[in-house]
């Protein structure tokens, strides 16, 4: 009974994001039309007549209506159909196969880099407020948020790999030497242990780890701080002296109770977090060579390629989506009280 | 009762919180026993220092606060010199404490049988197979109906009182030898908080226990006390048996006090208030703490330090002046 | 008035950190005011005897690749890059926290629009959408406060939501419907008012994030106009530098960009202690 | 694991289709056309004054045809093919494919279709495969620009029986699967292509059309920051690298470590377009004093970094040679200037937007400000727009809106009347400066399929430059160099027509 | 004497799936939720048919169980929410057909003023008390010029004992009995026929509450005003009121003289509550102790009674048939079908 309950949440959750989406579908529609670019002339080369731009029009349907051409494209996204992007010259769809794992798996380890020093910090902080190491975090988080990602991106390279040379060539997903390890989910890392792949695995995450410090660098200090306040919070609540107060060890108070219950503020920041490195991956893929969405996009929108701008933004929507959903699913997990306010 | 040792034995405690707006003087010379078998009430206006004497006997004391006198023996444990394990291990077996607003006490996201279980797992109560069990049994210590359903309940889904009631229950999981409640009834209804009083006083006779309720109602403490300490302003002003101090109190406190408590009967013109409010205890302050809000207060009050008179066999007053 | 500077010293003063940034901000709103009168050479002036020319004491951060005094252009900057941050945080922040207390205050229908827009602009990647505004309405430095602005709104909106939410059927708001006032004066004079402090916070990381925002836009060239000078474009620009050896041309501008960025999102707390009575003692 | 014979390439971008003939193919695809595929000739090559291989355009290779005749009257050509050369499927190359292939650079519209027209090549029916071995092309007019045009990246041989098999009635020239898939003859394979990433090709070792490349792979990866392709060249992680900053080559370049190419682009300028259609600039006078006004020298020196061949100072208004490109006659004299404004009304001076493509804001950008510094000085207030890459043919070339801005534009095949014919002529597409006049009309029509050993040539084209440099709807400021950095270890770079990597005559020492 | 306010049949429900829940209304909402999943809405009976009057000048007390829907009537009353049915008439005018969100607009709403439980809770943190007495003068008397002003809020914070020197204070500068009296004075500012009193005391200590008493009965006096004075304990009510009504789970149970309640309490529930009191007789107060919670207020029975499963009394009966009024004299009556008989 319980669980249908939460089912229905969730469900709501889903059908609640449906005018979202299509609001974005409309947004981005607007906004591609609006690009300065005409994409009959990008694509009619560098050679073209007023006649051969004027045919590739009506052949993209560009002579067309704004209202026909929404319908068109409208009807198309009904049965899956993305589209084909015109600088690629390959269907939206297997371009977004094809580049969304990359980014995501960057994306993931980001995040993983990210929790891993901001909730200990956060943590540290929150458990001596006002002191040095609650300062010291302060500012070494804020620095971090401070310095555009491609500037800490481009220093990084130069440090690591151009100085030191302890970082591989960032040369995109993996070093020339090896072959990306056969598709299964596209996460080069996965893929590699899936095929049983050791040294692919190896080469595919040294490759990630200064994008992946890059990224996650900008987003220590939403997390750290967000935890930090919500630790401070729940550590000044009456459940923590009751805890205290039954003699329950300092772990077990700090954990268990303080932050599981500090968690929901943590997880909706995660969420917020995940989509701004989403965005910023625009800026660090260029850096790396990234074979990512983001790139992508950039290149999209500089030609002015409609279908895939459209494909890219509709796709982050959905993931954002589905991202929230699951951010509601962990949320129901771990607070009980969860749904019982719509 | 004076034949054997006290259970919670705090002799001189100051405290004092550093804040950044300058040093709170929180509690001055605090000293009060409490045996086995006993209840004892401390009363007092808020900020009097009934929370922070209680806290600091638990050892839970917030960071901001430090112990510059005085000493405090809990089943012999000496609770100031002790190490934070030994505390810990202390808490919850030998002491420990309830407290108002049951329900943001517990931890909402929790089930209330498995907060219970957390205590009775780590005083080494019962092993992880039989906790559900342990948890049901205390459960029904404290009278709870249908104990196997609520085991599985949050405190969100139960009612003020029967949060109330698991609190007890999780304090009472290892039968330590004193609770100290502190206004353990505050915002719940009259009818529920006679019942949870009288399950209180119930256990603690029972277990012959010894019993700290801090309350800021005369009228309750009267009901349920043995002994009666009243505090102001960080000062213990006056304490003795119930019969004793309600018959005859000796300081003005006390007096001022009970005449502002309405008992039920008499008219508005009966109860009385008492000026003032108390004094920042912050800066400088006079030996006798109440001496601003006294009608009583004379040049004596100011002369030096105050001492407890013992005006009866067990009543003590701290005032130079008392009735 | 003098309440109110006193106020502003205790809160300086009680935080070494606030007290840190409250003198860096100082220093940049100088540097927006009187900067260009004080720089040592004129920050458009190029040279070709001068280009590319490491920090010394004729040039204290060194020149770029037009011979231009690199110190010169920073502190320039200041006052452009201060004005992208304050406008763009500053339309934001009235738009979406009067939304966010319409939605929050009247709910129903209201709330659910408010909901939709901002969920919508939510589920773009933020930059992108920026990317794409400024794209499609050219690269000026209007359009930049703009698209950051846009970008911004759901946070500011949603923020406000709760906080007037919350506010709403607090005991203190129906005292002044009792004491005659309409729905809209309540939450004109009584709960956006006291929404402010939270929203502060907010603002100054904002601030910040407008600078880099900006700083992004100009890395794929879609930042203000040449030869303005802006410290995520010199940035950005410096940056295809570094390998070659002039760090000069980044690291300046960047460490401006971070202070700035820094003061904003240090002064938050103290932002939102100034603004909160109940912080005064 | 074998890195000796295998060449690592970064660059800027990638292709976008392995078929040159497709629409939107971009131009790193151009080098598709030849390291993938043959064509029936290829360009003969000379070798520079710094050492670099650069093809001869006017001299033509034999490559999958082994001789041509070319009738007396100049209009049929017979072409023999290459006996023994094959398809990488095994399949012989024969007319047959170079039939269906030319009729599909005609048949497709476009870019193929209006570079083949460039050679008067136009419709199927000039093309005829008489037998397996004999490729006929029967021209309309005799035209000194056919064969040179047989040698760019566009008329490239198919494997047409491959092709046919997956062309569809909506597509009958397959156009869908030649896009994903090659399917030539050329001298190096494609092993893998990941759109947007890489592209590795290896050695066809089948190859009978040219000598077999020495080196068995060639792994090119897109990079989009130049600064990192630098430091990748610097680490040795790279054997060459591409599409870097004038600064960048400059300073390699002076570092001696590395080999840098430096090969002035033929028929090429860096100029500065003056859109006719800004009232100011109508005006003869008006655009004479801002070639006074440009700051050449510091341009050249602090955008360009000096690599390239400057292209002002001439001496006289008219052309001692018909050398194309040339200095342009003009200085940096703010003086002249000033008084050529003021005999044009203009001594106020007016304000005038600059505009430039935002994807070659390495050099344009800096270019810009300079320019724009400049101007001030004689009274003109320059505001500076970036356009981003894919509005600047929008903008610069379709709509022909910019009022000042640079340009970049160079010819394939090196004539004077071959630029003439893109940019100065009326209403062509790369005349972003709106500028007609008749008589270079009248002269471009008339030179461009004139052989150069014409009489008339010589003359015409004089006259034709001299017009230029009084009109100056353009103002020349360099030739640019192609450059690209490579290992010490690395030789055998050639520069071909299109700019991009020709991977054939590659060579790599061991170190 | 004419009845200043009179509430004939008046209800509140609320549609159960929309936010704010608390308290029990949360729990046995979360019950019904999980054991019965049928979708139809539930009402939730906050207030279920109340009637009663006040004389003007008189004071009546309020009283009964955390959630039996004390603040809903009284915000119904003051007209800051609209009831679903039922009437409301002040000074023989039909108030309650007036839109709460309107009726900032009325002649009335200066008449009928309340002041809050929560001393603190009520004052808008960034208002100074001046700001805050001013305020209904400004809008409802519209006084606008600032002599006037300061005079007439000086002479409200005189009548409250508040000294004049505080009224520069913002809320969290003040002390809880301070606050109190700005709450008090912001209310009685443009004196009011009504006012009610929203358990006003409780979060005080008992050293204030004293004073707060005396100064509410004098006010009262001063300025003839009708108490409505809802409350917890017992011991007050009876100091200050004259008449007082019992509520249980949204419906009056008893009502009769103070006095009277006290000492001869009709309903079962009203005896378990004065027993409950401190202070009183040790072995009589255990006899009456209440074990359990109160029922669900979600869509109650409407043919039992709603203290059944409580009630030391109840039978089968309580269940089957709606509990009957018993009115042993005129101004006194019960709902019970076994009143407590005095001995
Ligand atoms: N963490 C702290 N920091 C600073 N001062 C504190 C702290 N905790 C308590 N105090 C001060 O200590 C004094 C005593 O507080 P305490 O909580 O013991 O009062 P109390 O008698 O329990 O009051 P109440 O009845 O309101 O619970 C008060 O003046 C209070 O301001
Ligand atoms: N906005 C609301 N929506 C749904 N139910 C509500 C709402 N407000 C109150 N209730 C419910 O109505 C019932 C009556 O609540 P009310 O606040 O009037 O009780 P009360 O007697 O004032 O309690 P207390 O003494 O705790 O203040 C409760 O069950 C409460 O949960
Ligand atoms: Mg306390
Ligand atoms: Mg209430």
């Amino acid at each position: 009974m319980k669980r249908n309950d939460k089912l229905r949440i969730i469900f709501g959750r889903l059908t609640q994001a449906i005018p979202s989406i299509i609001g974005i579908i409309i947004v981005t529609f607007i906004l591609t039309r609006a690009l300065p670019g005409d994409p009959a002339v990008y694509f009619a080369g560098p050679a073209a007549t007023e006649k051969s731009i004027q045919e590739i029009r009506t052949s993209l349907g560009l002579d067309k209506s704004m209202l026909e051409q929404f319908w068109i494209y409208a009807s198309n996204l009904a049965s899956g159909d993305l589209g084909v992007s015109v600088s690629t010259g390959l269907s939206v769809k297997e371009e977004l196969i094809r580049r969304l794992p990359a980014s995501l798996e960057l994306t993931f380890l980001a995040l993983l880099f990210s929790i891993g020093v901001a909730l200990p910090l956060g943590i540290a902080a929150a458990t001596r407020p006002n002191s040095w190491v609650d300062q010291l975090c302060r500012i070494v988080v804020t620095a971090g948020v401070s310095l555009p990602v491609f500037f800490t991106g481009l220093f990084m390279v130069y440090l690591f790999y151009y100085i030191l040379g302890i970082a591989p060539a960032p040369l995109g997903r993996l070093d020339i030497i090896y072959l990306s390890p056969p598709s299964v989910t596209g996460f080069y890392t996965i893929d590699a242990l899936l095929d049983g792949d050791i040294e692919t695995f190896g080469a595919a995450l040294s490759q990630m780890i200064l994008p992946a410090i890059t990224l996650g660098i900008f987003t220590l200090a939403p997390l750290a701080r967000m935890t930090r306040g919500a630790m401070l919070q729940v550590l000044s609540s009456d459940f923590i002296r009751t805890a205290r107060a039954s003699g329950l060890k300092r772990s077990t108070v700090l954990y268990t109770y303080a932050f599981r219950n500090a968690l929901l503020p943590i997880l909706t920041t995660l969420g917020m977090v995940f989509s701004f490195m989403l965005g910023s991956n625009v800026l660090v893929e260029k850096v790396f060579a990234w074979p990512g969405i983001g790139s992508f996009a950039i290149e999209a929108l500089i030609v002015s390629d409609y279908a895939a701008v459209q494909g890219f933004v509709l796709a982050m929507a959905i993931l954002y989506v589905l991202l929230n959903l699951t951010i509601d699913i962990i949320y129901t997990l771990v607070d009980p009280r969860v749904g019982l306010e719509s | 009762m004076s034949n054997s040792v006290p259970i919670l034995d705090i002799k001189n405690l100051s405290v004092e919180f550093r804040t950044r707006s300058g040093v709170v003087k929180a509690l001055e010379n605090v000293s009060l026993e409490v045996f086995r078998g006993e209840i004892v009430g401390i009363v007092g206006e808020s900020g009097s220092g009934k929370s922070v004497s209680a806290l600091t006997a638990m050892g839970i004391l917030d960071p901001a606060g430090h112990v510059t006198a005085g000493s405090i023996s809990l089943g012999g444990l000496d609770v100031l010199g002790a190490s934070e394990a030994v505390l810990q291990t202390m808490r919850g077996q030998q002491a420990s404490m309830i407290f108002q607003s049951p329900r943001t006490a517990l931890n909402p996201i929790r089930t209330v049988g498995n907060q219970i279980g957390d205590v009775l797992h780590r005083h080494n109560m019962a092993d992880r197979q039989h906790l559900r069990e342990m948890v049901i049994r205390t459960l029904k210590t404290v009278r709870i109906p249908d104990p196997e359903r609520r085991f599985d309940a949050y405190p969100f889904e139960l009612s003020g009182g029967m949060c109330q009631r698991i609190m007890i229950a999780m304090a009472l999981a290892c039968s330590p030898e004193l609770l100290i409640a502190d206004e353990p009834t505050t915002g719940l209804d009259v009818t529920t908080q006679a019942a949870i009083m009288d399950l209180i006083r119930d256990l603690s006779r029972e277990r012959n226990m010894a019993t700290v309720l801090i309350t800021h109602d005369l009228s309750m403490a009267a009901d349920y006390c043995d002994k009666i300490i009243v505090m102001h302003a960080g000062h213990v002003v006056e304490s003795g048996s119930s019969h004793d101090l309600f018959t005859s109190p000796r300081h003005p406190y006390t007096a001022k006090l009970m005449k502002a408590t309405p008992n039920g009967g008499g008219s508005l013109d009966d109860i009385a208030s008492i000026h003032g409010g108390l004094p920042d205890l912050r800066g400088l302050l006079p030996p006798c703490r109440f001496s601003g809000r006294c009608e009583r207060h004379e040049a004596i009050c100011d002369s030096g330090p105050l001492d407890a008179k013992e005006v009866s066999p067990n009543h003590f007053v701290n005032c130079q002046r008392p009735l | 008035m003098s309440e109110f500077l006193k106020h502003l010293r205790y809160v300086l003063t009680e935080n070494p950190v606030t007290l840190i940034a409250g003198t860096m901000f100082v220093l940049l709103i100088v540097a927006a005011i009187i900067g260009p009168a004080i720089v040592p050479y004129d920050p458009m002036a190029s040279s070709a005897s001068q280009s590319l020319k490491a920090p010394s004491w004729e040039h204290w951060f060194g020149t770029d690749q037009l011979g231009r005094d690199v110190f010169s252009r920073i502190v320039v900057a200041t006052r452009l890059d201060l004005s992208i941050a304050v406008s763009a945080v500053a339309i934001s922040f009235v738009f979406g926290s009067i939304l966010g207390s319409l939605a929050g205050f009247f709910g129903g229908w209201v709330d659910r629009i408010v909901g939709r827009i901002t969920d919508t602009i939510m589920a773009f990647p933020l930059f992108v959408l920026a990317m794409g505004i400024v794209a499609a309405l050219g690269n000026s430095v209007e359009n930049i406060v703009y698209a950051t602005a846009i970008i911004n709104l759901p946070f500011y909106a949603r923020v406000s939501r709760t906080e007037v939410n919350i506010r709403r059927s607090s005991d203190f708001v129906l005292a002044a419907r009792l004491a005659g006032n309409s729905s809209l004066r309540l939450l004109a004079t009584h709960i956006y008012p006291n929404t402010l402090p939270p929203l502060m916070v907010q603002v100054s990381l904002n601030m910040g994030w407008a600078i880099l925002n900006a700083a992004g836009l100009s890395f794929i060239g879609l930042g203000v106009r040449p030869p303005t000078a802006e410290w995520g474009i010199m940035v950005a620009e410096g940056a295809g530098y570094i390998v070659s050896g002039e760090w000069w041309l980044a690291i300046f501008p960047g460490l401006a960009l971070m202070l700035a960025v820094f003061t904003f999102n240090l002064l938050g707390d103290g932002l939102r202690d100034l603004i909160d009575p109940r912080r005064r003692t | 694991a074998g890195r000796d014979d295998t060449l690592v390439v970064v660059s800027g971008n990638g292709p976008n289709s392995m078929d040159i003939q497709r629409k939107g193919t971009n131009r790193p695809s151009y080098q598709i056309a030849v390291n993938l595929y043959d064509r029936l000739v290829g360009y003969s090559t000379k070798t520079l004054a710094n050492g670099t291989l650069m093809y001869d355009y006017s001299k033509l290779e034999p490559e999958a045809a082994e001789s041509w005749v070319v009738s007396p009257d100049g209009m049929t050509i017979t072409f023999k093919m290459r006996k023994g050369a094959t398809f990488w499927d095994g399949a012989p190359i024969t007319a047959y494919d170079v039939k269906w292939s030319f009729d599909r650079a005609v048949s497709l519209g476009g870019f193929p279709t209006v570079q083949m027209k460039a050679g008067s090549l136009e419709k199927p029916e000039q093309f005829e495969a008489l037998d397996a071995d004999t490729f006929v092309i029967k021209l309309t007019r005799p035209d000194k620009m056919t064969l040179p045009d047989l040698g760019v990246p566009v008329p490239i041989i198919f494997n047409s029986e491959l092709a046919k098999k997956h062309a569809t009635a909506d597509d009958p020239w397959a156009t869908e699967y030649l896009h994903r898939t090659p399917a030539g003859s050329g001298a190096f394979m494609l092993e893998r292509w990941d759109p947007g990433q890489q592209v590795v090709y290896k050695r066809f070792e089948g190859w009978k059309n040219g000598e077999l490349p020495g080196i068995s792979r060639v792994i090119i990866r897109e990079i989009p920051s130049a600064s990192t392709r630098r430091a990748l060249l610097e680490k040795g992680d790279a054997d060459v690298s591409l599409e870097m900053p004038p600064k960048d080559f400059a300073e390699l370049n002076a570092s001696g470590k590395y080999t840098i190419t430096g090969v002035p682009i033929e028929n090429s300028m860096i100029s500065i377009g003056l859109n006719l259609n800004f009232e100011p600039f109508a005006n003869k006078l008006v655009r004479q004093a801002i070639a006074y006004s440009v700051p050449y020298d510091q341009i050249f020196k602090q955008a360009a970094f000096e690599r390239g061949i400057p292209l002002w100072g001439g001496k006289s208004l008219t052309p001692a040679t018909i050398e194309w490109p040339q200095p342009f006659p003009y200085n940096t004299d703010y003086d002249k200037a000033k008084a050529l404004l003021t005999e044009a009304g203009y001594e106020q001076g007016f304000e005038v937007p600059l505009s430039f493509n935002l994807g070659l804001a390495q050099w344009s950008e800096p270019m810009c400000l300079l320019l724009q510094e400049s101007l001030e000085k004689v009274g003109i207030k320059a505001t500076i727009e970036k356009i981003p890459g894919a509005n600047w043919r929008t903008a610069a070339l379709v709509e022909k809106k910019l009022p000042m801005h640079i340009k970049d534009f160079g010819g394939w095949l090196n004539y004077p009347d071959y630029y003439s014919f893109w940019v100065y002529q009326k209403d062509r597409l790369f005349n972003s400066m709106n500028y007609s006049n008749p008589e270079v009309e009248k002269i471009t029509d008339a030179t461009l399929k004139m052989e150069v050993s014409d009489p008339q040539y010589e003359p015409n084209i004089k006259k034709l430059l001299s017009i230029f440099f009084e009109d100056v709807p353009l103002i020349p400021v360099y030739q640019p160099y192609l450059d690209v950095a490579m290992q010490k270890n690395i030789t055998g770079y050639q520069y071909y027509a299109h700019r991009q990597l020709d991977c054939r005559s590659f060579n790599k020492a061991s170190v | 004497m004419t009845a200043l306010l009179k509430v004939s049949d008046l209800k509140k429900y609320y549609a159960l799936g929309g936010k704010g829940l608390s308290d029990n209304a949360m729990v046995s909402w979360v019950r019904n939720r999980f054991t019965n999943a049928p979708k139809e809405t539930q009402m939730l009976h906050a207030v279920d048919g109340v009637n009663f009057e006040i004389s003007k000048g008189e004071s009546l007390g309020l009283v009964g169980e955390s959630g039996c829907g004390k603040s809903t009537l009284v915000a119904m009353l003051a007209r800051l929410s609209d009831s679903t049915s039922g009437s409301i008439n002040f000074a023989d005018k039909d108030i309650g057909s007036v839109p709460a969100k309107q009726f900032h607009a009325e002649p009335e709403r200066s008449e009928l003023q309340i002041v809050f439980q929560d001393p603190h809770e009520s004052l808008n943190p960034r208002f100074t008390a001046f700001d805050t007495i001013a305020e209904p003068l400004r809008r409802l008397a519209n006084l606008s010029s600032k002599a006037e002003l300061r005079a007439r809020v000086e002479a409200v914070a005189t009548q409250v004992d508040l000294p004049l020197q505080l009224l520069g204070r913002f809320p969290h500068q003040l002390s809880g009995g301070q606050k109190a009296r700005v709450n008090i004075a912001r209310a009685i500012a443009l004196s009011p026929k009504l006012l009610i009193l929203d358990e006003p005391t409780s979060a005080l200590d008992v050293s204030v509450q004293a004073v707060i008493l005396k100064l509410l009965v004098r006010l009262k006096q001063e300025l003839g005003m009708s108490y409505l004075f809802v409350s917890h304990d017992l011991n007050v009510v009876r100091l200050l009121c004259d008449r007082v009504i019992v509520m249980y789970l949204g419906q009056i149970i008893e009502e009769g003289p103070a006095e009277e309640i006290f000492t001869n309490p009709l309903h079962p529930y009203t005896r378990a509550l004065i027993s409950a009191i401190p202070g009183q007789n040790k072995e009589d107060a255990s006899k009456y102790r209440l074990e359990g919670d109160p029922l669900s207020p979600v869509d109650p029975d409407p043919e039992a009674c709603r203290f059944y499963g409580r009630c030391p009394n109840g039978t089968d009966l309580c269940t089957r048939a709606a509990p009957v009024k018993i009115s042993p004299n005129p101004d006194h009556y019960a709902v019970c079908h076994f009143p407590v008989l005095s001995e």
